[in-house]
């Protein structure tokens, strides 16, 4: 089960900061362990952020996004108690979803 | 003297070490001095205990030679003229030049050598060559942007002073082992302590004192 | 599955109810999420004209419109490497962040809806000193702009 | 002097490009490149605040902490950091401490070690099996708890009461220790760290022996690493700058390792702590 993430929403005039921490590896396919053997390319390939039910951002990554990946947008509107819902899927298909209230 | 730390395994081997540091000091020693011996005593007993060996580090690199015990004291001031004398002196006889006299190497080695950090570390290969890192504290190529400023930069080092043979020796020596000009100094002896070879060395003179070398141009 | 719910529950406070159905296990959430794709094809060129092809074939034009915002010079450790992009072309679609000499060029791809402020803001890995692209997609169109970042190698060495 | 580009999709991008690199700066001397380039890392250092990972072992450390584990089924909420059982907010801006229970002073890491030991049941082994750890395949608990432990003195002043001989006689030996060269390359801590304004590559080096120097750095640790993706703690630090010494690998809570520890913090003494921070 993967860690959860750390969201925060919060108003900023009249838009919504979103700002996103997630637990995940990343890792390239490209790098070796110590006994030399490579490390398969592990990584986070689809994030979808909603407000409410509304999409706000869709986003593609691919290895290069840094381990433990941080991401932060705006987007109009939202009002203190919307709901700010992340699903990441890695390339393992495995899955992560998590909510913030807007604050 | 009894020292005052308490609640430890170390305590007695620490009052051992207080006592054999204190004939060693000398017992007509003032308040302080003695304190300051025990803490040492208790230091050193503490740290034989608070680390293991691992790899190439045994816990012998935590014995200290004349040098290291008498710099250890002034490592934020200058050692009084005496004792910076005494520690040039003693350094200053165990610079050994090669046998072949041949002081230059390639300075594109030298480069490589200087760029490179590992080496001598428990987590290091012993197998593998030791690099110099000088570029961790000195400014040479003036490509390399990520260097230190714990030394003074050496970027033009042979064309300022000069190619001469005799600077050529003094590179050699000041890098085979840097405390027999600069008692105290934070660089390490390359060549006395065994980190670089006589080779690696030529290489880093070359990188130094080529007027090919990148340093020069 | 309860200790997802417990941790789902707590970082949100309410749920929407994707997520509510996602912690609760009834639902795949990927599944469950507007049905995406990953574009495999981008994700894996190695120059500026292969990635604009498997985008969707363009050619960008540089525009003053889109800018780096919080994106160094030089970056400490190329692990992590700030990037931050905002685009003042209208109609905004999608925003890409490009590392010329990464093993593959494209790094990420924001889609951005109406309503979305066209400025992301994230953190990619830089094999080596090397341009870095800002391509926007707006009204059909590609726009870029573009900045050298340094890769410095740091620390004691070992 | 247009940069020479790798592909150019067409004559529209190739002018495009061109003027784009014409206006990058090109490779200064370097005499002039010294103050441009601590400019520029400084602003690579500010450009990383805003999202600090610590949080994601912040969190994992609090689920950590409340929760009932190990032989004895104990959880973190009868461990005493020195102001009563389960009591967190503040307590490591007041470490290390002599603990009369363990009979030894002891920072944060070697107190969480002492509680899963003597409250929860694992063995000295077990508790620091995984003291650094390594992705998310080799997980340490104990930087997860430190975490969560040290932000909980976010804004907390520093304050280790030197009053207690045990402490005091610590902070000596710990002031020793960093004055002690040996090993292959003779270094101390003292060496790169005992005077002002001076850099190891690009990295500004405190000097821990003036005190706004060290409370700047010893408030900024533990912190996540991002050439590491990992939190790293102060033994961490302690561990990986006596490797680098060329010293013997030091043993994780061991009596030198708090020893130096003790005489950090107590410098470190008056300023607001403000970990975890984030480093290269």
């Amino acid at each position: 089960m993967p860690d959860p993430m750390k969201i925060r929403a919060n108003l900023v005039g009249d838009s919504t900061e979103v700002k996103v921490l997630m637990s995940h590896e990343m890792d390239t396919g490209l790098a070796k362990d110590s006994s030399g053997k490579v490390i398969p390319a592990w990584f986070i390939q689809k994030v979808t952020v909603l407000h409410n039910d509304q999409q706000v951002l869709y986003a593609q990554w691919g290895t290069a996004v840094s381990k433990n990946p941080f991401m932060s947008f705006k987007f109009k509107g939202g009002a203190k108690g919307d709901k700010v819902t992340i699903t990441w899927v890695d390339n393992h298909n495995e899955t992560r979803t998590d909510s913030a209230v807007v604050g | 003297m009894i020292p005052r730390i308490s609640g430890t395994r170390l305590a007695g081997i620490a009052v051992l070490l207080a006592g054999a540091a204190a004939i060693l000091y000398g017992c007509a020693g003032t308040p302080a001095e003695d304190k300051s011996a025990s803490v040492e005593a208790q230091t050193i007993a503490m740290m034989k205990e608070s680390f293991k060996a691992h790899g190439q580090a045994g816990l012998d690199r935590l014995d200290q030679d004349d040098t290291q015990r008498l710099c250890s004291k002034y490592s934020t001031t200058p050692p009084p003229a005496a004792v910076a004398k005494k520690i040039e002196g003693e350094n200053l006889a165990k610079v050994r030049y090669p046998a072949d006299g041949k002081l230059m190497g390639d300075w594109k080695k030298g480069e490589k050598i200087a760029q490179l950090g590992r080496g001598m570390q428990f987590s290091d290969d012993p197998a593998k060559p030791a690099g110099a890192n000088c570029y961790a504290c000195h400014q040479l190529a003036p490509k390399e942007l990520s260097y230190g400023t714990m030394g003074p930069s050496l970027y033009q080092f042979g064309k300022k002073r000069g190619y001469t043979e005799e600077n050529r020796r003094y590179v050699w020596a000041k890098v085979y082992d840097a405390e027999a000009f600069s008692a105290c100094t934070n660089m390490p002896r390359f060549g006395e302590r065994h980190i670089l070879t006589d080779e690696q060395i030529r290489d880093v003179v070359a990188l130094l004192m080529d007027p090919e070398s990148p340093v020069n141009r | 599955m309860d200790r997802h719910r417990r941790q789902a529950l707590k970082s949100g406070g309410g749920l929407s109810l994707v997520a509510l159905l996602a912690a609760a296990g009834w639902i795949d959430p990927a599944a469950a999420a507007p049905a995406e794709a990953w574009n495999k094809a981008a994700f894996q060129t190695h120059d500026m004209d292969s990635t604009l092809k498997a985008l969707g074939d363009g050619t960008p034009v540089p525009s003053p419109n889109v800018v780096f915002f919080s994106t160094p010079d030089i970056a400490e450790n190329g692990a992590v490497v700030p990037v931050g992009i905002t685009s003042k072309v209208p109609n905004t679609e999608s925003i890409a962040i490009l590392v010329e000499k990464n093993p593959n060029m494209l790094a990420a791809l924001f889609e951005i809806p109406n309503g979305t402020e066209p400025s992301i803001a994230t953190r990619v890995k830089m094999r080596e000193t090397s341009n870095v692209y800002a391509l926007v997609k707006a009204g059909g169109n590609y726009y870029v702009t573009s900045k050298e970042i340094k890769v410095t190698l740091g620390g004691c060495g070992g | 002097m247009p940069r020479k580009l790798r592909s150019i999709p067409g004559a529209a991008v190739a002018l495009a490009l061109a003027v784009i690199t014409v206006t990058l700066p090109i490779v200064p001397v370097p005499a002039a490149a010294q103050e441009s380039v601590e400019k520029a890392i400084e602003q690579y250092r500010q450009d990383l605040q805003g999202g600090n990972p610590a949080e994601l072992w912040e969190a994992r450390g609090e689920e950590i902490w409340n929760t009932p584990r190990g032989p004895k089924h104990a959880s973190f909420k009868s461990c005493d950091l020195g102001l009563g059982p389960g009591i967190v907010k503040g307590a490591y801006a007041q470490l290390p401490r002599y603990f009369p229970d363990a009979g030894r002073v002891l920072d944060l890491e070697s107190r969480l070690v002492w509680c899963m030991v003597s409250q929860q049941g694992f063995t000295h082994a077990e508790a620091t099996k995984v003291t650094f750890g390594k992705g998310s395949r080799k997980r340490s608990d104990l930087e997860a708890l430190t975490a969560y432990v040290v932000a909980q003195s976010d804004g907390t002043k520093m304050n280790v009461s030197l009053a207690d001989p045990h402490v005091r006689d610590m902070y000596e030996i710990g002031e020793k220790m960093f004055f002690y060269r040996a090993g292959t390359h003779d270094f101390a801590c003292a060496t790169c760290h005992g005077s002002d304004g001076k850099r190891i590559r690009l990295q500004d080096l405190p000097n821990l022996t003036k005190k706004a120097d060290a409370q700047r750095a010893y408030t900024s640790w533990p912190a996540y690493r991002v050439s590491q993706g990992e939190v790293r703690t102060f033994q961490w630090r302690l561990h990986d700058c006596l490797r680098q010494q060329r010293f013997p690998d030091l043993i994780y809570g061991s009596d030198a390792s708090i020893a130096l520890t003790t005489y950090l913090a107590a410098r470190a003494n008056g300023a607001a702590y403000a970990g975890p921070g984030m480093k290269r």
